[in-house]
């Protein structure tokens, strides 16, 4: 295998902030200026923030690309976040990326579904399939109501009915599925929600995709910290969502064990 | 000594010839191939690579990874893909790509090491660091890094399988540094690098006091320079063999006081996940600063920084 | 349980019976009076004093401090007043305002340790704290907490002469953490305090590379505190007695990690220098965290916090 | 000795910012208000900063009091100081103090002397004196001109003339000291400017009173880092500068040797 020996093709970029702004409570949209991480990025790959000085740089899926811009949406938890949110539209941040592996864009019926800031990977997916023609439906479900703009297409579940059907995505989802009726299930958001869209999509026989998350420490594939059992025939082998990852067919995951 | 001559960052070690003296840290760059996407991985003194065993191990269960302020707690287990399928996959790109490297080798017994030595050295592999962190089995689970007389003979056994340059690593969790270091010289050891990683523990504690989540591993990242600093210092006095010094370097002027304290060449770790690019940066800033402070090679700049100390 | 009932946060630590867990550490309290501009000292559940000789001692020359990222490198070597003027000014300031303490005490030699428990003895303190990390004169530098046969001899000794609690302060700068604190608990110790500072070193190197400045000293602060976890929780499956645990607490969060690994009370030291009211603040947090979960004593809300673990 | 058990007389104080202005290129002035510091704090004494979370809390003379308020003037070195420079009016800082001991205040003609930021000190203790009426001149001595307001009584010395005089203070001093004859000096600056001042004073015979600097771990008394040797007859004794200090008799210190 020759290297390419091109120097930074993923970074470090210092990017430029072209906004951030609040969607709810506690999170936010920021867009960054980058031709390259505009034009490459996948939908379900990441990128990495330096934030400040912290030792770890923070991943976060892309939410979406305009022209040359991408953005992210994020939700504030900790320090990284925190500083995250205090970038100013002009000033800049030390990024690299895209990382891993996106989602398989087929031309199938699609079911996409993002939990809390699991929306993100599954909004920039939306605006994808919308663009190639491929049929989608875009269920979003969080604790209170993130307004990312998206509407059309899109069913709206909060769990304090802040908008769109109230109560949690297990109250509903059979229903969608038995309406929509999917050939392909698209999920992002926390794990429990994902194990659960996983193991109802298996009764239906519907094939998905997750796109998973784990504390990283490289970010890169050097590490080995982000490591996951994955079925591999009879056996289950360690593949990395940084690297081998994000996304991972939803069958081919141990939801059963704490992940 | 006019700006014009490129200055001679070269520096031996054992019969290792480094271009320049920055390498990477076992464990924090895979087998290169990852970072080629940040910069040319040729352009470096050495990668060493992951620590391999003689079969391939999965490693500790999740969490395997904590970050803590200025540092970065692991517990991965030593996964790797065993050194029969390092030669196979991975020894071929490093060759094609011009990158020199240095294997990283870890073992359960002495037995075990000397038969990765063996399989090294018909592999023309030519320089081995020995990772003497796992748990020795065979003398009730000490680390084979902690005891003399289990060091001596590690070394020793090793040497006389591997006739290339053996590289030691040393830990810092030790009681006497400067006794394990002239042990390691004694068994036969080329250079010394140090420090691994240090023993830690985080504990997270929720609310309702349920549920912790807690990593017992080893301790990275700038928290560990002053430790490290320390350990160098302290055992660059009791060996004539040189020194490989990390633990925490993330800038130019880190890598200046491992100098200062006794390293010949250094290791970037835990940084290259905060700036993939560091060791390559590195490359560049010590080529520019040796020219504009007029220093003709490496080893003159590294007896100025040891001079006033 | 009524939240009314004032919760019962006290700990026996030997014969001494502590009103509360939350102790200050060895020197980063000076003799409790300056911290009298900061809060009720006798509100904490003991001061320990800064380290105390047979001899006044005068201390290293300077630089003496050096602050580190979250941490801070010191070499004060020992300057202190001496038993004799201790027990003439210090001690009775102490017991007239009603402050609980415990004496930490250093020597160069065995003798000079047993001299000084002699004169404890003799003038009824009540508890001790053996500080280990002075250099060993007689077995050829050493330190008396690094080896296990000194170390025994250390402590026994100490013991025959000494009859009131005595607590053996460990660093955790050595090979076998377990096999040191098994050692002092056969000794004859009533309890454990660890960890002390961990050797560390800084090196300021400026442009020119002349004028280095360096310190060699032991560091503290909460970059320390992933090391003082591991010790503790490495410790506590080998012995009996109570352990003091300290490293790096800086708040509420922080102390009941200690407990959660197994601690039984915790010292407070360089936060003392950052927050210096913390001591304080600490006693009230715990009383009413105590009072807000339902805990009547201290003892339960130690049991549930090591219970997941 | 019965200790004070009246709890927190010194702190720590959350107090606010009043204002923060710049003074010249990398000098400020903070001012906050806070009654039991400006009614406590004496020229010569410090107050130390909480800074953001770093470990250690940063000492800084108190630079005047007015009212319910007092100053600090400080220069932009590393961290702590940048954060100083980043707080605005309203924000607010956690403080202790005053801590040490200040100048000796006696009726005799004197000569104040501030180098750099040991102008902040001087500055207070001019304004003491004016109060009281004592005969004093103030000599401010800097790399380029500090402007702290003062201009009565004072003789300014710029390295780059950028005001009064041109030059450094030994330049000026001797002239300076037969022209005012005071009976006693006092002085705040870096170790070779006090020495300079001391050693000059001594053939002169008049007495000195300087105000130290160290890096200070605790600055309360207890942790011995910040120990200087002192004469004390025949011998040198430890004194602490942050308790016992941080003002010292010129003829008491070693200046020969580093400090
Ligand atoms: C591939 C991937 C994509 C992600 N995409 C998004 C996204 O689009 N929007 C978003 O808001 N978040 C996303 N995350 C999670 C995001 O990385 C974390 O929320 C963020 O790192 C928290 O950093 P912090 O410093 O604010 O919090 P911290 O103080 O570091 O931690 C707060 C909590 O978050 C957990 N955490 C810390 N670091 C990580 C990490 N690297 N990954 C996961 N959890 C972590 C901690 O264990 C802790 O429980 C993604 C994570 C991964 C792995
Ligand atoms: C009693 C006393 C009064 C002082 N009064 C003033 C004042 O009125 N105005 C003013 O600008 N400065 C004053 N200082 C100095 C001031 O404390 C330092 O400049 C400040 O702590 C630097 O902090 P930093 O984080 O910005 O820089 P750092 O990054 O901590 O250090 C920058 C440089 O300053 C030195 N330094 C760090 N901490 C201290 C310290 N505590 N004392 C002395 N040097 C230090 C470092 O060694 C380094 O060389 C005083 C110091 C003392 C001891
Ligand atoms: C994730 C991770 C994995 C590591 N794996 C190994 C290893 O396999 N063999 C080894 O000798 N050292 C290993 N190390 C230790 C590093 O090589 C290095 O000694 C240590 O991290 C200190 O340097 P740093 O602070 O620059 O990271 C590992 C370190 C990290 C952070
Ligand atoms: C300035 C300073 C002086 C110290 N002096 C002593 C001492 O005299 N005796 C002793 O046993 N420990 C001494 N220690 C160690 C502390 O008691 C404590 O073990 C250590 O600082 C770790 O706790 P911390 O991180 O909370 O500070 C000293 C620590 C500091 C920072
Ligand atoms: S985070 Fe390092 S391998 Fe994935
Ligand atoms: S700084 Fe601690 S005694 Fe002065």
């Amino acid at each position: 295998m020759q290297l390419k020996t091109q120097n930074k093709i993923k970074g470090p970029h210092i990017v430029e902030v072209l906004s951030n702004i609040k969607l709810s409570d506690d999170t936010w949209k920021l867009t960054f200026q980058n031709q390259e991480i505009a034009e490459n990025a996948k939908p379900g790959q990441f990128v990495s923030i330096l934030c400040e000085d912290l030792l770890l740089r923070r991943p976060f899926s892309v939410a979406n690309t305009i022209n040359n811009s991408f953005e992210i949406i994020y939700k504030v938890k900790g320090k990284g976040t925190k500083y995250l949110s205090s970038l100013r539209n002009g000033e800049s941040a030390d990024i690299i990326g895209p990382m891993g592996n996106g989602f398989t864009i087929e031309n199938k019926n699609s079911l996409l579904i993002g939990c809390g800031v699991g929306i993100a990977p599954i909004n920039f997916l939306s605006n994808i399939l919308e663009k190639s023609g491929i049929k989608h439906s875009f269920v979003a479900c969080s604790q209170t109501f993130i307004n990312t703009g998206i509407t059309e297409n899109q069913v709206i579940i909060t769990e304090d009915g802040s908008a769109g059907l109230e109560g949690r995505l297990d109250q509903h989802l059979k229903k969608i599925i038995n309406e929509v009726k999917p050939e392909k299930i698209y999920t992002c958001g926390p794990n429990p929600a994902m194990a659960y869209v996983s193991l109802t999509a298996e009764k239906y026989e519907i094939s998905v995709e997750a796109a998973l998350e784990r504390d990283f420490a490289c970010g890169t594939g050097v590490c080995m910290g982000c490591v996951i059992q994955i079925k591999d025939n009879n056996k289950t082998i360690n593949k990395r969502i940084c690297k081998d990852g994000p996304v991972f067919r939803g069958n081919e995951v141990l939801w059963q064990c704490p992940i | 000594m006019s700006n014009l001559i490129k200055p001679d960052i070269s520096v031996n070690i054992g019969r290792l010839k480094l271009k320049n003296p920055i390498l990477t840290a076992s464990g924090t760059f895979g087998y290169a191939d990852e970072y080629d996407d940040f910069m040319n991985v040729s352009n470096i003194g050495a990668i060493v690579t992951k620590g391999i065993t003689l079969n391939p191990k999965t490693g500790n269960p999740q969490p395997r990874i904590k970050e803590v302020k200025n540092g970065l707690i692991n517990s991965i287990g030593l996964e790797n893909v065993g050194i029969q399928d390092f030669i196979d996959k991975k020894l071929p790109v490093l060759k094609e790509n011009n990158i020199d490297f240095i294997l990283n080798i870890a073992g359960a017994s002495i037995e075990e090491y000397i038969e990765i030595a063996k399989i090294c050295q018909s592999n023309n592999i030519e320089t081995v660091e020995l990772n003497l962190s796992c748990p020795n089995v065979k003398s009730g689970c000490l680390e084979f890094g902690k005891d003399e007389k289990t060091l001596y003979k590690l070394v020793s056994e090793v040497r006389k399988n591997f006739d290339n340059t053996l590289i030691v690593k040393l830990s810092s969790n030790v009681s006497f540094p400067e006794k394990m270091a002239k042990t390691a010289e004694k068994g036969g050891a080329d250079a010394i690098s140090a420090i691994n990683t240090v023993k830690a523990m985080n504990i997270d504690i929720n609310k309702n006091l349920k549920g912790f989540k807690s990593i017992k591993g080893g301790l990275s990242g700038s928290c560990i320079k002053p430790l490290a600093l320390n350990f160098i210092y302290e055992i660059r006095q009791h060996i004539a063999i040189p020194i490989i010094g990390m633990g925490g370097i993330s800038c130019f002027q880190d890598m200046l006081e491992f100098f200062a304290v006794g390293a010949d060449a250094v290791q970037i770790g835990t940084a290259n996940f905060t700036h993939p690019d560091l060791s390559d940066t590195l490359v560049i800033e010590l080529n520019n600063f040796m020219k504009q402070q007029n220093y003709g090679s490496l080893a003159e700049l590294v007896r100025d920084l040891r001079y006033e100390y």
